[in-house]
């Protein structure tokens, strides 16, 4: 089953022959083969480090392939630095938001232009209304890039590509910070682009994201492409068809997507008394982030308590405030019995609370350090890794091999740098620091953002044991099908407050998405 | 001894002042774009005084102050280009490169200045000065302000320019982005290495220009470390300045005054040590910090060199 | 900077390593060597006589060695300092003015207290003024980043350009010594300084001096506290997720790294000038910052860079005079030298990555 | 044990060829050493650091007499001199002296300069003179005071502003320039100037800047003789012939009286002289010579004042 299968009318685009990539200690990609054709949306699929956002990066000029030949519009092209890119007409959208924080976001659309000339705001509105109407991209161009959601300066991004009229618009992960609804409108707009002629290349963990946008389907593993799946075949097979196909290709099929089936409550003993309390939670909102007001939760032990909301109504300000990286204004935060809003985040880790921190790179690890340490980074000093305040090698590697066996991160070696890890492998690396030992409330953020799915589903199966383990577990997530499938009961939050709180069950979701936008029960 | 603060002493006293701000406000701005573009320009010292030698040099043997600057924005240049290829393409240490360069031209300029002028100390005629009608009229601050050689309004004129090209060009916006987020600049299709380059650049000619004015105009010679620290004094200026041009010029003229203030207090027959005068403006600026220490708002990526696509 | 610092337990043999670190140390030097060489020969100095005298007074003299060795102590001392600072993220370049007023403690104090006491406790009392007073001035720039975010390259700049006025104004005024009409402090009598090793003229500083960059050394690669120092210098918001006090531990490298500074100037005055002179300032500074750099901040390549400068130093200073080359030549040697063995580092670097895929 | 004394070493903290403090010592120690057919060693430009490693280098190369020709020397020298037992001389510092190991030279000025005031009181159109110093070592602060009295001497209501150009600003010409030229805009029409690297620049601003009457202004230089780079702005200077001190030392070295005495510069023996320029008009010259000889005959004494700050307060009083 290879692109030659069945050729589309028209001409590809772009062309990858035979293209590889080699970093220290891993082959990223493989001998690739790649069509991308107008007029169709390419889904890219593929584990965490399969090497999806390096074939990007060949293709945007961040980096040159060691071998093979890239093809543009049938000749050969060495692209050798994004601005080349650019003006072959290949915008991309990177997995890691490529905005300049400190620019408005018209200053950063504008950004590229020649250096000797004012920037053109007048051009650049009339250009953005446009496409905004046209596509119902909504953005405010006096707005700084740092005071945007992450979803927000998706949109940006997407909208840059657009005005620099690129013929190829290439989507790395772009739907993992998005809203189901924001999904929905990205997939329609996918849709009406490449009704346009242009060409798409969609990268996705998420399978339904998948069959539903895409029209060809490319799956990468271990950095070789394992298969593909041509628009004909694509429209012949129903979803369920194709879903269990991709997952044949990815997987060999020991994992699908039923087992996130619905979720059937434990019966909660709630005559145990709750292991976290939180009463009149209240934080004051900031320029850049909203606040708190006066939030109240009930944790029991065993229970999974999941947050639900669109990205940026105050999550991690209410993750923050619980692992004390922040302090409240007002309120109270209780730890079995314990108060403990005045301890530090130390003192709260010793008293059982543990926080699974969504920024990877910005907080969660020291990128040029090694994975071994990154795995202690919160125990550092303590036996038996650290006796008497001397670091004990042997310990630390030998630990760092185990957690590395238990949670399959890929990685050259435990002493290679996190940053050098894929997206989805620094994320196990965390969880494997969160879990790897006792704990009576454990936070999530957004624990599967991120992840390919297979490490989705054993680490979704994690966070179940760990509630059946006796913890308490808060979910905080945008992915509404993550907290169905696994929550006891959803608490809905809205600019800082918990707009309400859901048991778990058939009308769950309805009456969820309402809180979510906005509507009461 | 109040006949002693006559119009003509007071005068001369600002006078001074503003002599003295001239190479330090030039310093000052050169870093501040090396800085806004992310690199910390350490090797400023270097390039004013390779211009200070240079600059020298080049007025006395053609005679033309203009030339001699021109040498000396030349000379800065050439230093800096070192920098740029090492720093910016390369991605070395900054500050092994910057100190670096700043000890080893101190040397060869005063070897230099061995060779060469050791025996015959030339010294070159008095700079004429521009003395802008009606303004150079007005008592104490007509004589003080307006009459200069023409690059010293040059250097205040390019107080403005500066806040224009930071504010409302796109080579402004494409030197904020390479020092917040390079990797952000480069993906929208702007050459990062080559900003920079542009940067450092324009920081070597800035600083040259400034050691030429202090060795031709401010002391009419050369003689060895003739730049006593100005361009540490440069980098200081552009910091605080937190990427505002104006503040530069005033944190300039501050230290131009303190200088000034010295003599004054001393004609008036104080008896203060100079020690403790030099104090004075380090210890407004530090009370300063003090009070308003807000976070100082370094560019991101500052120090950082930028390698495509790295993890 | 991080980067560049080997992690726990490093794959390549050491033995290996040491030869390679040295073959990348010595090639450098040799090409450095023949560009400096280039500029004797444009002024009609032939460079191997240069040379010979650079080694034979720096290296090779019985003497000689002894004052570079004796020169290394207060460079080892700031490098060590350096060291910390630098590894924590905190780019303290105020040692100047943390060394000058450690130096200008110590010589006030030391010769009043050796009249009085003996003089092994005076020395002790100096130092811990040096240390005390070296720390006091680190304390804004220290309290201004902890709890402001106040940039301390600014702060440490400052703090040092007033120091060295402070430290003048104190030479001056204040710790005069009556007896001259010179403007300097008192001087610690030969007899009471710090012993000399051996029967050399080598001070005892030189011990202490490696005796402190091996442990900050240790200290920083090997023990907790070094850790949660190089976690904050790496991504001060890890080490906020982590549960570390960030202020107090940025705080703590502030202190430790001026002591070390205050006891460079300590160990100067007290092993070997004796006394504290109006406008004195050798900037060692200036020299030792790029050096730690080229060691990657570690602690044993410093001590051999610091030697390095140190032979350079006192060779250059000696074939400068039997050439009749300006001293300021030793400048320009120092300059390549260190600008050289940068691009040798990276040079190195890229070869190793290439390799590597 | 009478030594024969065949190697001589001076030590500079700058090169020779400044037309001043360097320079004289320099050459005087050549001119010395020429004379008792003796070699000498130079070791210039050595900074104002640690000198001990040069000391010794010069003991071991087989110098008979070490030279230390910097105030800030004066602690290093008589350490290495006991270490080793080579004899030297250091400057500013008499209560050094110790028989056979340590001689002291202060040299001052200050006679010199008391007829340079007295000179330039004569001279000066506006009454008003300047002293512009780059530092406030001992050797300056005599002359300077030296100065200032000669003026109050020679006209009790003439002014004498004293500037200090800034702590250790001895390379920084671009200082002299600007506050030389602050002093001449505060009246002054004679500048008595002593820097190294700086005294160039205030010789600029003499020679580039107009008087309040619109008339030359003047320059007197101290040590050293600029008449081979002057432009006509060079009044005089208090030049100094240190010859016979370093003559005399080599003598008593000789002789077994070395560092039983301390050894001075005066007029007596036109050690300390003025320069004779074309500016000085005879009559002026011809006072001034016999105000020397009333110097060298005692009917006139010019006591030196050494500390910074006692100069200072003579001029603020001498301004009153
Ligand atoms: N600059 C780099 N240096 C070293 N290794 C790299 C670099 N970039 C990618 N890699 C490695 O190449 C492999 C592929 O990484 P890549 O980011 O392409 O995977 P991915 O498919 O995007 O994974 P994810 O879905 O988690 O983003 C990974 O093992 C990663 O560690
Ligand atoms: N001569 C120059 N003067 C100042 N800055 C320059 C100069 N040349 C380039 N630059 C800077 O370097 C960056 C990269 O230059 P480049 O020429 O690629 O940009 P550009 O404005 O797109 O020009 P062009 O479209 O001609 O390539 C520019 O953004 C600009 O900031
Ligand atoms: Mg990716
Ligand atoms: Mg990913």
């Amino acid at each position: 089953m290879t692109a030659t299968s069945h050729q589309a009318a028209a001409e590809p685009i772009v062309t990858l022959e035979r293209i590889t990539k080699a970093f220290p200690g891993v082959v990223a990609n493989d001998n690739v083969d790649l069509q991308i054709l107008p007029g169709e949306v390419h889904v890219l699929l593929g584990e965490n480090g399969a090497g999806k956002s390096t074939l990007i990066g060949l293709l945007s000029g961040l980096q040159q392939p060691d071998s093979g030949s890239i093809q543009i519009d049938g000749t050969q092209r060495a692209i050798n630095s994004p601005r080349h890119a650019l003006s072959l007409g290949i915008g991309t959208v990177f997995q890691h938001a490529m905005l300049v924080p400190t620019l408005t976001v018209a200053e950063n659309l504008l950004l590229g232009g020649p250096w000797w000339e004012r920037p053109r705001k007048e051009r650049l509105r009339e250009k953005v209304d446009e496409i905004s109407k046209s596509l119902g991209i909504a953005v405010d161009l006096d707005a700084y890039a740092h005071d945007l959601s992450l979803g927000e300066q998706q949109q940006v991004e997407i909208l840059r590509a657009l005005i620099r009229d690129s013929r190829v618009l290439i989507l790395d992960e772009s739907t993992s910070m998005l809203t189901p609804k924001g999904i929905e409108e990205l997939g329609s707009l996918m849709r009406r682009l490449v009704n346009r002629g242009l060409a798409i290349i969609f990268i996705t963990h998420k399978l339904n994201e998948a069959v539903s946008f895409g029209d060809r389907i490319s799956v990468l593993k271990l950095g070789r492409k394992v298969g593909e799946i041509g628009p004909d075949r694509f429209k012949s097979l129903d979803k369920a068809e194709l879903t269990t196909q991709i997952v044949e290709m990815m997987f060999g099929g020991q994992h699908s997507e039923d087992d996130a089936g619905f979720h059937k409550p434990n019966p909660l003993s709630t005559a145990e008394p709750p292991v976290l309390v939180l009463d009149g939670v209240t934080l004051e909102s900031t320029s850049t982030a909203p606040g708190l007001n006066s939030v109240h939760l009930e944790l029991h032990p065993g229970e999974l308590l999941g947050i639900a909301g669109i990205d940026g109504n105050g999550q991690k300000q209410l993750a923050d405030a619980l692992s004390g990286q922040s302090r409240i204004e007002s309120g109270s935060i209780t730890l079995n019995g314990k108060r403990i809003e005045t301890h530090s985040v130390g003192e709260r880790r010793d008293a059982g609370l543990r926080y699974l921190t969504d920024d990877r790179l910005g907080e969660g690890t020291v990128s040029t350090f090694p994975v071994s340490l990154n795995f202690l980074l919160k125990q550092i000093g303590s036996p038996p890794y650290w006796r008497n305040q001397i670091e004990r090698r042997a310990d630390i590697d030998q630990h760092a091999e185990h957690l590395i066996q238990d949670y399959d991160v890929r990685t050259p070696s435990a002493h290679t740098p996190v940053g050098r890890l894929s997206g989805g492998n620094i994320q196990k690396v965390l969880l494997a620091r969160e879990l790897s030992d006792g704990a009576k409330v454990v936070i999530f953020n957004k624990p599967t953002y991120g992840l390919d799915l297979s490490n989705t589903v054993s680490t979704r199966q994690r966070i179940r044991d760990i509630a059946a383990s006796g913890l308490g577990v808060l979910l905080i997530s945008t992915d509404l099908e993550e907290l169905l499938e696994l929550c006891d009961r959803i608490a809905v939050m809205d600019a800082g407050t918990i707009t309400g709180i859901v048991e778990n069950g058939e009308n769950a979701r309805t009456e969820v998405g309402r809180l979510m936008v906005g509507l009461s029960q | 001894m109040g006949s002693l603060f006559s119009e003509v002493f007071l005068g001369a006293l600002l006078f001074g002042a503003v002599a003295a701000a001239v190479p330090l406000l030039l310093a000052g701005l050169g870093e501040q774009i090396s800085e806004k573009s992310g690199i910390l320009n350490i090797g400023i010292e270097g390039m004013m005084i390779a211009g200070a030698y240079f600059g020298f040099l080049v007025a006395y043997s053609s005679g033309s102050l203009w030339l001699g600057f021109l040498g000396g924005a030349l000379a800065g240049g050439i230093v800096a280009s070192v920098m740029a290829i090492l720093c910016v393409r390369l991605g070395l240490n900054q500050i092994v490169i910057g100190i670096g360069l700043t000890l080893g031209l101190e040397g060869l300029t005063a070897l230099l200045h061995h060779v060469q002028f050791s025996r015959t100390y030339p010294r070159l005629p008095a700079a004429d000065v521009l003395a802008i009608p009606l303004l150079s009229d007005i008592p104490v601050l007509g004589p003080a302000l307006f009459r200069h050689h023409l690059i010293v309004y040059l250097a205040v004129a390019l107080v403005f320019v500066m806040i224009y090209v930071y504010r409302r060009t796109q080579l402004g916006l494409n030197l904020q982005a390479a020092g917040d987020k390079p990797a952000a600049l480069d993906v929208a299709g702007v050459d990062v290495v080559r900003t920079r380059t542009v940067a450092v650049l324009s920081t070597g000619a800035l600083a040259g220009i400034g050691g030429a004015y202090l060795a031709n105009i401010g002391a009419g010679i050369f003689v060895p470390f003739i730049t006593n620290g100005a361009g540490f004094l440069g980098i200081v200026l552009a910091m605080l300045a937190r990427g505002r041009p104006v503040w530069v010029l005033l944190g300039a003229l501050l230290f131009g005054i303190s200088l000034s203030l010295t003599t004054a207090l001393q004609v008036a027959g104080i008896n203060i040590p100079t020690d403790v005068i030099q104090m004075i403006p380090f210890l407004a600026v530090m009370i300063m910090l003090v009070a308003f220490g807000r976070r100082s708002s370094l560019p991101a990526a500052l120090g950082i060199p930028y390698e495509r696509g790295a993890r | 900077m991080e980067s560049t610092t080997t992690p726990a337990g490093t794959v390549t043999d050491p033995i290996q390593a040491m030869i390679h670190r040295l073959l990348l140390t010595l090639g450098p030097i040799l090409i450095a060597l023949i560009i400096a060489g280039l500029i004797l020969i444009a002024i009609g100095v032939n460079p191997l006589e240069y040379y010979g005298y650079v080694i034979k007074r720096g290296l090779l003299s019985p003497t000689g060695v002894q004052q570079t060795l004796t020169r290394m102590a207060p460079m080892l001392f700031i490098a060590a300092g350096l060291i910390v600072a630098f590894r924590a993220g905190i780019w303290n370049l105020g040692v100047d003015g943390q060394f000058l007023l450690g130096a200008v403690a110590s010589a006030a104090s030391a010769p009043l207290l050796a009249a009085v006491m003996p003089s092994w406790l005076a020395l002790i009392i100096a130092f811990s003024l040096a240390t005390t007073v070296a720390m006091a001035w680190s304390l804004l720039p220290a309290l201004l980043k902890a709890y402001h975010g106040v940039n301390e390259i600014i702060t440490t700049l400052m703090m040092t350009f007033l120091g060295v006025s402070l430290a003048n104004v104190m030479v001056k005024l204040v710790f005069l010594d009556p007896g001259t009409t010179v403007p300097q402090t008192r001087t610690l009598p030969v007899e009471d300084r710090m012993f000399r090793l051996f029967d050399t003229t080598i001070s005892s500083g030189l011990l202490l001096g490696l005796v402190a960059i091996i442990a900050v050394h240790l200290m920083m690669t090997r023990t907790a506290f070094g850790l949660k120092l190089r976690v904050v210098g790496a991504n001060p918001r890890a080490a906020v997720h982590s549960g570390l006090g960030v202020p107090s531990l940025t705080i703590a490298v502030f202190a430790i790294s001026a002591a070390l500074a205050g006891l460079a100037g300590a160990v100067d005055i007290l092993g070997v000038q004796g006394n504290v002179r109006a406008d004195w300032n050798p900037a060692y500074g200036l020299a030792v910052i790029p050096a730690v750099f080229l060691a990657r901040l570690n602690g044993f390549a410093s001590i051999g860079f610091v030697f390095l400068l140190s032979v350079l130093s006192i060779g250059g200073e000696s074939a400068a005079r039997r050439i009749g080359v300006p001293t300021t030549f030793t400048l320009v040697l120092i300059a390549i030298v260190l600008i050289v063995l940068a691009i040798a580092e990276y040079a190195d670097h890229r070869y190793q990555n290439a390799r590597r895929t | 044990t009478a030594a024969d004394v065949n190697t001589i070493a001076i030590l500079t903290p700058e090169e020779g060829t400044d037309y001043g403090w360097n320079q004289q010592g320099v050459d005087a120690a050549k001119a010395a050493g020429e004379a008792a057919g003796v070699e000498v060693i130079v070791a210039q430009g050595l900074g104002y650091g640690d000198v001990r490693p040069t000391l010794r280098e010069l003991a071991e190369d087989g110098a008979n007499l070490m030279i230390a020709h910097a105030s800030g020397y004066n602690t290093a020298a008589p350490e290495i001199a006991k270490e080793l037992n080579v004899p030297v001389a250091i400057v500013d510092t008499p209560s050094a002296l110790t028989p056979g190991l340590i001689a002291d030279y202060t040299l001052s000025g200050h006679a010199g300069a008391y007829l340079a005031g007295r000179m330039a009181a004569k001279m000066s159109r506006s009454n008003t003179l300047g002293i512009v110093v780059s530092g406030e070592p001992p050797s300056w602060n005599s002359q300077s005071a030296g100065f200032a009295q000669g003026v109050k001497a020679e006209n009790p209501d003439a002014k004498v502003i004293y500037a200090v150009i800034g702590p250790a600003a001895y390379s920084d010409a671009a200082g002299g320039k600007r506050v030389t030229e602050s002093v001449i805009a505060a009246g002054a029409d004679i500048i008595f100037g002593q820097g190294n690297g700086s005294s160039f620049g205030m010789l600029q601003a003499v020679e580039t800047s107009k008087a309040g009457d619109g008339g030359k202004v003047l320059f007197i230089d101290v040590i050293g003789d600029k008449t081979a780079i002057d432009k006509g702005n060079l009044l005089s200077s208090v030049v100094w012939n240190i010859e016979p001190v370093y003559s005399a030392m080599i003598a008593d070295l000789k002789s077994d009286t070395f560092g039983t005495k301390s050894y001075a510069i005066g007029l007596a023996d036109d050690s300390v002289k003025l320069l004779k320029t074309p500016q000085i008009p005879d009559d002026v010259w011809t006072d001034v010579m016999a105000m020397r000889d009333d110097i060298i005959s005692g009917k006139i004494t010019v006591e030196p004042v050494f500390e910074a700050t006692a100069v200072r307060a003579m001029m603020s009083d001498v301004q009153e």
